[in-house]
């Protein structure tokens, strides 16, 4: 049975022990990590927002986001802090990390002595923040090369094309289709970062979870908490949140407008009928509320929603103030703003047209009649250029011509138009000016990157093929001999003046350049109007560089008026009056302190 | 595949027959025709593989779904069987006789889900848990993470949802 | 010589064959270690563990005969040493060695086993129960061909003596017993094999199977001494085997270098088979080698 | 020897332990001879088992619970728990479900890298499996050549993936990144290592007479018992059959791949073995294929809808893949909602190591039983999982 | 005041406890209470300095591993214990009985019913003995922080000397563990096994709180 090889062949162990052992020579120095070898966690704490998406997405629940910083904008100051006793080194907060802050090292030991120390506290710590001997190693684990599990491309959103834009005020943005708005809802990650950016504090992560599973009335409830104009923003809000937007740091940011703008115009008449559903007990409080522009109406809708009469006072002869004859229909068509409009009436604010406080109504008569005035009158004065000539007929504002047009006045602005300014309103105006027929140059002061426009404006219009210059400052209009205008203007360069500031525009010197127009739009600004303070009742009202003094809840050192808007916040936006309204609202309502059942 | 099913539809009322794809099928039988379709499957149809037996509770439905799992070594193809059965006094016939190692699922299944399976051996003994005294752990209703918390110490997070904080530090009053 | 000196330099050599013994088993698990492809413990590592099992805190007995089973190990061992000539010629090496010594010698191998048993089985481990009884079933195996090359030996000699079986070897290493009776050595090499307790006769200790065989339960300073006796009963069996069949040593060099030799042999086995299942072990010592101890005895006394 | 076992009735044997005839021995938890945290009652009667049972339990985690809590990207890191020594078939069968209901279909050459990842991993299990076997016999010299050479494997792992033991490296949707730079070299001279390996334990092991003497004859496994225990894989394949689910039901690219399925006659512990050793050969072999046909260039994943709220379609899947024991596979149903509903895992070891293994053990020696679990392949985490 | 501290004076006297030296065993059925030895663990004073830090020499550099696989870390010991990494040459090796071992690897996860066995083989090895618990899982319970069945902090049951943390840790990261261990042995600061004598009421409730069918003595000697 036992064969002799059988017997003999074992041997053949032996041979092994002539050979190189296998065995790691200095055991003392441990081999390093391979070079993406999955070690101790390193952070990049000024790269990172503190987004929690690694928190998120960690299984374990190994992660906790710490303050280690202060709270700013799109910077959360919380930073993870990673429990080695619960980590299992999968990574998946290094794949799925916005920023690409989080990253591993190949460093993997690290040993505690258990007996006399509360285990508590060890194989706890925030990477970046409390120092380690690995926080410099450069080999470890990267996400690699071509491997995302967040989608960093935002879905296109479709646009008129610009030939077809040019033909008429139709709006050009088409909005998203229900597969394009899931899929655009799907990319957010729910950090909820833009929150503390949007003036209005929306609950953006929630509103686009309800887009994302499809449930619009929800949706729609959820941006009337704290935005009762959301057509209109959804259309032309500055949408700050979108650069603060944890994606924007490796990609492109959540579409937050255009979703947001999705919601109201697929929510049916039944899910906005449903948003008044809930009963309003009347309170025996009046509040009057003078201009219907965001301010005024976010202001009225609240307070109306707490049961207060509420009657606004408007100079023009329909709501919506710089909303409708600021911005022209294309990007924000009135049927949407009405829309909205109408959801605020139908809460029983009284809206009083053209009731100009100072002209037609006076101030102390409101003071008296209502228990509080909310004042947000706007910024309804543009600026002239200051220049030499420019009292000229053909110089007109951009304002005056986009309220021209909202309210059906014939304009002529004849073939060739210069714009000055580099704002959304002349922006506007440029593109309103294209679309009546004329061949239209934009000057503005400083560079392209420092103009105030919304990037998106700045490149439609290029594609509308509106002219721009740069660094030009104007110098003077002079009449020509043809009747059109000739406008001279010089070449300026960067100046940093000031360290740490932006850098001002200085005329070169000796440089004069002429552009022929026929008509000269200025767009460099408005100021406020302060016919309404006419009476004793606003002498109390504390006036510093021209804008009314108030706190931050728009509370001015008369108890009963509040103002708001872009009178008296610095970013002069729809939002932000919203904001204002919102938060005056509930100021009014603290001052009031109306007794209320239960 | 589908010629099979529809063979043995009429015999074994079968029911919510779905293809997934060539190979693999899923068919719905009540419990008292259970052990008869399976002795026909393994001794007429070859399917002679028992791949595993598990169960899914429903618990919305009220109901656990039991799930054979049966393969073809000839054809290559995978037959799985579903058994409803109520989640309370569930009882099911047992299959320990037509492969041994149905013994041990029952076994498992008793343990984790709570179902009872007459006449299969050692059902009663602990197999996988030890000491158990709450309710079989598979159970949707039983919620795995309360009970550790309760039972078991953890270390104290201090976690911050960043936009909650960042309304903390930067609003509050809003 | 006194016996007051000898008995002093029995335990000298006591003490010069145990550090031996143990030395030799740190560098045997050196060699393993190297046909393993490892580099292995240092050499002094068995006295550092039986300097730490000593210094144990705690030790528990089971009782009077688990306490005994160790002290009957190393008495036997050191029994078993003590009849044992270590250096021919020498006055001082010579231990007790008497006429009729390798009787002695054969019990007391026998007598440590045996304490052991009941020691270990008053642990009350089913392990060292088990191991116990594969212990004594293998050890009652190997001990027939060891008899029988005994036999063959004391046929050949004319003498029970080590010493003279020694005496005998002298000369030339061709008187060695390894050419003069080479049937016999092969017999009692084989039977060596299964006292070392290396593979394939590793069943009473199989790790695998029963960890660890008898001393199961045994630990701390029980397992320190037992540990001990594994260095001195070592000694003592290879000693023995140096001096039955490898001529004797006439220095304590020639001592170092015969025994480390032979120990090689069952190390050059173990490291190569997997072990015998007790049985097979058993069948094993009854055929071939028995075969082969009843071939020499025939041999010698026909 | 017929009246040694006690008498059966109802299917248990009936016997007095009190009766001195009988011993009871447990081999584990705590034990080196049984693979794993498990464990066996025995009942021995001289040194002979007259019966036995697998206690399993120790490992239990309840992976089908902590899952049904879970994303499925956060199922991702756990499923590779729950086999230690062989992760990445698990890591596959999860990703290949979950693909499967979503109806992905992943890029060719993350496909060549899932099989890379799967053959390489099978080659350290099997390696593994040899020393164990080897060691089971007390022959600890293969057993730790197996261990130094699967190490080796490790490291290839270490470089490829970023970790030993728990790769991580198929996720949904794809892999996490090709090959580094040198690799293929460095993946040579290991193989070439386990080559010349194979070619050693040959001579010690399988020419071997003790080594023949004790796995000869000792738990045969018959072809009525194939479906009967539902036995898989190379515990099949020693008993003469060619069921191999890289044959039979190819998934990746094994259909693009040139081998044939292994097997040996016998149904003992010594074809298992030899089954096993042939096997490592073949994944060699197979990984120097997919080393020279490989795409090197292309994408590597497709980025799934955002994973933080992937929701999978309504459905129930099974996929299966071999592993080093035979079938592995994962049974799963979506309810529709972001977390599985239900995730069971068929592991190999569930049958292997209970129901077969508590019937082949009785009549053997107790000295054989741990050499006859080893050749069972068996895994306790994946049993209780 | 953490929970620990509070948790150190049981409020009422436990059932187990019989008196200063000895416990009643009283989970076991009265007729089997008298086959186990009923003696509490006592605290073992140190010897003579000089004396003693040569035995922590020994101590150190004879550390024998209980050869027991708690959980998936044990998969990582065998590249430690065999060619690759070999750590014999440290003067360690595997024990596969407790009564011989002194250092005991929980290798990650600990499952309720390995709690009772880890328990049970812990008290056998005998003192000084040594606990290195390795991955996180022993640490703060890992991955399976909510699994019903693992315990999460293997502190709170036996004493722990050193951690290592990973998932898995590499041997040579384990290797660390050993190294700080026998480090802490030197210096004589790995008394795990005085403080379960000093705090055993604290263990013992522990252990009972999760083993719930304590079948087995109170001390396991």
């Amino acid at each position: 049975m036992m064969r002799l090889q059988d017997i003999l062949s074992p041997f053949y162990v032996w041979k092994r022990a002539f050979e190189k052992p296998f065995s790691i020579a200095v055991l003392s120095a441990p081999r390093p990590g391979s070079p993406t070898y999955r070690g101790f966690h390193q952070n990049d704490i000024d790269k990172c927002i503190g987004c929690g998406t690694c928190a998120e997405i960690c299984q374990n629940v190994s992660i906790d986001m710490v303050p280690v910083k202060e709270a700013q904008d799109g910077d959360s100051g919380l930073r993870p802090r990673i429990d080695y006793g619960r980590c299992c080194w999968c990574a998946l907060c290094v794949d799925i990390c916005p920023t690409g802050s989080l990253t591993m090292s190949n460093a993997y030991t690290w040993v505690e002595e258990g007996l006399d120390r509360d285990v508590r506290e060890t194989y706890c710590y925030t990477p970046g923040a409390d120092p380690q001997p690995w926080d410099d190693e450069a080999l470890g684990y990267r996400k690699p090369e071509g491997y995302e599990l967040l989608h960093l491309e935002r879905v296109p959103m479709p646009h008129l094309a610009p030939g077809e834009r040019l033909n008429s005020f139709v709006e050009m943005v088409k909005g998203y289709s229900h597969e394009l708005a899931v899929q655009e809802a799907d990319r957010c990650i729910q950090c909820g970062i833009c929150t503390a950016t949007c003036p209005a504090h929306m609950n953006i992560p929630a509103y686009i979870k309800a887009i994302r599973e499809d449930k619009i009335a929800e949706g729609l409830k959820i941006l009337y908490e704290t935005n009762p104009l959301p057509g209109v923003c959804g259309r032309i809000c500055t949408r700050r949140c979108e650069d603060v937007c944890a994606l924007s740091h490796r990609g492109e940011a959540i579409s937050i407008r255009w979703l947001k703008r999705y919601l109201t115009d697929c929510a049916s008449a039944e899910d906005y009928k449903a948003l008044l559903e809930s009963e309003i007990k009347p309170l025996d409080r009046k509040i009057a509320i003078i201009g219907a522009g965001p301010g005024g109406l976010s202001a009225a809708y609240y307070l109306a929603g707490m049961g207060y009469a509420v009657e606004i006072f408007e100079q023009n002869a329909a709501a919506g103030g710089m909303l409708r004859y600021g911005i022209p229909e294309y990007r924000l068509p009135y049927t949407k703003l009405d829309q909205d409009v109408a959801q605020i009436a139908a809460l029983g604010v009284k809206f009083n047209y053209n009731a100009c406080i100072g002209r037609d109504l006076s101030f102390d008569d409101l003071y008296n009649r209502f228990d509080a005035v909310f004042v947000s009158v706007g910024m309804f004065e543009p600026y002239r250029i200051g220049i030499p000539g420019d009292d000229n007929a053909k110089v007109i504002s951009g304002l005056q011509l986009l309220s021209d047009v909202t309210n059906g006045v014939p304009v002529d602005l004849g073939r060739r138009v210069v714009v000055v300014g580099g704002g959304n309103v002349a922006m506007d105006a440029a593109r309103t000016a294209k679309r009546l027929g004329c061949e239209v140059t934009v000057l503005y002061r400083r560079r392209e990157v420092d103009m105030p426009a919304d990037v998106e404006e700045i490149e439609e219009a290029r594609e509308e093929s509106v002219n721009f210059i740069f660094q030009a400052i104007p110098l003077e209009i002079k009449t020509a001999d043809d009747g059109s205008l000739s406008f001279d203007w010089g070449k300026a360069e960067m100046v940093q003046q000031k360290p740490g500031e932006r850098p001002q525009p200085i005329l070169i010197e000796g440089s004069r350049e002429n552009i022929a127009a026929d008509t000269i739009i200025a767009a460099i600004g408005q100021g406020v109007n302060y016919l309404w303070m006419d009476g004793e009742a606003s002498a109390k009202i504390e006036l510093k560089k021209f804008r009314v003094q108030a706190d931050r809840w728009g509370r001015t050192a008369d108890t009963k008026i509040f103002i708001g808007g872009d009178m008296f916040n610095p970013t002069a936006d729809a939002i932000t009056a919203i904001a204002d309204g919102h938060r005056s609202a509930r100021a009014i309502d603290k001052m009031l302190n109306p007794p209320r059942e239960n | 595949m589908q010629e099979l099913l529809d063979n043995l539809k009429e015999l074994y009322a079968l029911n919510g027959i779905t293809l997934r794809n060539p190979s693999l099928a899923w068919a719905e039988v009540t419990p008292e025709r259970l052990v008869g379709l399976l002795t026909q499957l393994r001794d007429a149809h070859g399917f002679t593989h028992l791949v595993l037996m598990t169960c899914v509770d429903w618990l919305e439905d009220g109901r656990f779904q039991v799930t054979y799992l049966l393969h073809n070594y000839t054809t290559r193809q995978d037959l799985g069987l579903h058994v409803y059965v109520g989640r309370t006094a569930s009882e099911l016939p047992s299959i320990h006789t037509l492969w041994e190692q149905g013994r041990v699922y029952q076994q498992e299944l008793h343990e984790m889900f709570g179902i009872y399976f007459p006449g299969s051996p050692g059902l009663g003994e602990p197999m996988i848990l030890e000491s158990w005294d709450g309710p079989p752990p598979m159970r949707r209703d039983f919620d795995t993470r309360v009970y550790s918390e309760e039972t078991y110490s953890h270390r104290q997070r201090t976690h911050h949802e960043p936009e909650q904080h960042m309304k903390d530090r930067l609003y509050p009053e809003d | 010589m006194s016996i007051v000196a000898k008995v002093f330099w029995a335990f000298i050599s006591l003490g010069v064959v145990t550090i031996w013994g143990l030395t030799l088993n740190g560098i045997v698990h050196k060699i393993f270690a190297r046909v393993q492809g490892r580099l292995g413990p240092p050499v002094w590592q068995p006295f550092i563990d039986i300097f730490k099992n000593n210094a144990k805190r705690t030790a528990i007995s089971h009782g009077i005969m688990y306490y005994l089973g160790p002290v009957f190990r190393i008495a036997g061992g050191i029994g078993t040493y003590m009849f044992i000539p270590v250096l021919f010629g020498s006055p001082y090496f010579s231990n007790f060695s008497a006429s009729g010594d390798v009787l002695l010698v054969m019990y007391f191998i026998f007598f440590g086993q045996l304490g052991m048993a009941l020691g270990a089985g008053e642990g009350g481990h089913p392990y060292s129960a088990i191991g116990v009884s594969r212990g004594l079933s293998q050890m009652t195996a190997f001990e027939v061909p060891f008899a029988l090359s005994v036999i063959s030996l004391a046929i050949q000699y004319h003498t029970l003596n080590i010493t003279d079986i020694v005496a005998a070897q002298q000369g030339s290493f061709l008187n060695w017993t390894l050419f003069t009776n080479p049937l016999a050595v092969i017999a009692a090499m084989i039977a060596m094999l299964g006292m070392n307790m290396y593979n394939p006769f590793s069943v009473v200790i199989a790790p695998q199977e029963i960890p660890i065989g008898p001393p199961t339960e045994y630990q701390s300073a029980f397992l320190g001494l037992l540990a001990t006796n594994r260095g001195i009963f070592n000694g003592a069996k290879l000693v023995l085997f140096m001096n039955l069949f490898f001529g004797g040593a006439t220095n304590i060099f020639e001592m170092v270098a015969k025994t480390f030799a032979i120990y090689m042999f069952s190390v050059f086995v173990g490291a190569a088979y997997p072990r015998f299942r007790t049985e097979d072990s058993i069948r094993f010592f009854l055929k071939v080698p028995t075969l082969i101890g009843i071939a020499s005895v025939l041999l010698f006394s026909l | 020897m017929e009246n040694l076992y006690p008498p059966i009735v109802d299917g248990k044997s009936v016997y007095d332990l009190d009766s001195q005839k009988y011993l009871k021995m447990w081999q584990g938890p705590q034990h080196p001879g049984v693979t794993g945290n498990m464990s066996l009652e025995l009942d021995i009667s001289g040194d002979q088992v007259v019966k036995c049972k697998a206690h399993v339990g120790y490992l239990h985690r309840g992976f089908e619970k902590l899952m049904e809590r879970r994303r499925y990207i956060n199922c991702f890191p756990i499923v590779c728990r729950i086999c230690v020594p062989e992760p990445d078939t698990n890591e596959y069968l999860f990703a290949a479900a979950m693909e499967d209901l979503l109806g992905l279909d992943i890029p060719e050459r993350a496909k060549w890298l899932r099989t890379l990842n799967l053959e390489l991993s099978r080659l350290a299990s099997f390696v593994m499996w040899l020393g164990g076997q080897s060691g089971a016999f007390g022959m600890g010299t293969v057993a730790q050549w197996c261990l130094a050479h699967r190490d080796y494997v490790l490291d290839l792992f270490e470089e490829w993936t970023g970790a030993r033991i728990y790769h991580m490296y198929m996720t949904p949707g794809g892999v996490r990144g090709g090959l580094p730079e040198g690799w293929d070299a460095h993946a040579e001279k290991v193989l070439d290592g386990i080559y010349k390996l194979l070619d050693e334990i040959r001579h010690v092991m399988f020419n071997n007479a003790i080594f023949k003497q004790r796995a000869k004859g000792l738990g045969v496994i018959t072809p009525d018992m194939f479906d009967r225990f539902g036995i898989v894989g190379p515990n099949v394949r020693g008993s003469g059959s060619t069921r191999d689910i890289r044959k039979d039901t190819p998934y990746l690219i094994y259909d693009q791949l040139d081998f044939e399925a292994v097997t040996e006659q016998g149904g003992d512990v010594y074809a298992r073995a030899k089954v096993r050793w042939r096997e490592v050969y073949q994944s060699i072999d197979l990984i120097r294929q997919i080393l020279k046909n490989m795409p090197r260039k292309g994408p590597l994943h497709i980025t799934l809808p955002n994973v933080l709220h992937l929701k999978v379609p309504a459905g129930e899947t099974y996929v299966r893949a071999e592993s080093t024991r035979g079938e592995y596979g994962y049974y799963m149903v979506s309810d529709g909602s972001e977390y599985p509903r239900k995730v069971t895992v068929r592991g190999p070891s569930y049958t292997h190591a209970m129901a077969l293994l508590e019937h082949l053990a009785v009549g053997v020696n107790t000295a054989d039983v741990a050499g006859l679990m080893v050749s069972l392949h068996t895994y306790p985490p994946e049993i209780e999982r | 005041m953490s929970d620990i501290e509070q948790k150190d004076k049981p409020a009422t006297q436990p059932e187990w406890v019989k008196d200063e030296r000895t416990l009643t065993n009283s989970a076991l059925p009265s007729e089997e209470q008298d086959w186990f030895c009923d003696a509490r663990p006592r605290r073992v004073e140190k010897h003579w300095q000089v004396l003693e830090n040569f035995m922590n020499w020994a101590r150190a550099h004879s550390l024998w591993i209980l050869a027991f696989g708690t959980g998936c870390g044990a998969i990582e010991m065998r590249p430690l214990v065999t060619a690759r990494y070999d750590i014999s040459r440290l003067g360690m090796q595997m024990r596969p009985t407790p009564r011989q071992a002194s250092v005991f690897v929980i290798g990650g996860y600990v499952s309720l019913k390995t709690l009772k066995r880890i328990v049970r083989s812990y008290e056998q090895m005998q003192g000084p003995k040594f606990v290195v618990a390795v991955c996180s899982c022993a640490i703060n319970g890992g991955m399976y922080w909510d699994s019903y069945n693992t315990i999460k902090r293997i502190d709170e049951y036996i004493p722990v000397d050193v951690y290592v943390t990973g998932c898995m840790p590499r041997p040579e990261a384990v290797l660390a563990g050993f190294n700080l261990l026998k480090k802490l042995i030197r210096e004589g600061k790995a008394e795990g096994q005085n403080l379960y004598a000093d705090k055993f009421d604290w263990y013992k409730a522990n252990q009972k709180q999760v083993i719930k069918d304590w079948n087995m003595p109170d001390y396991n000697w």
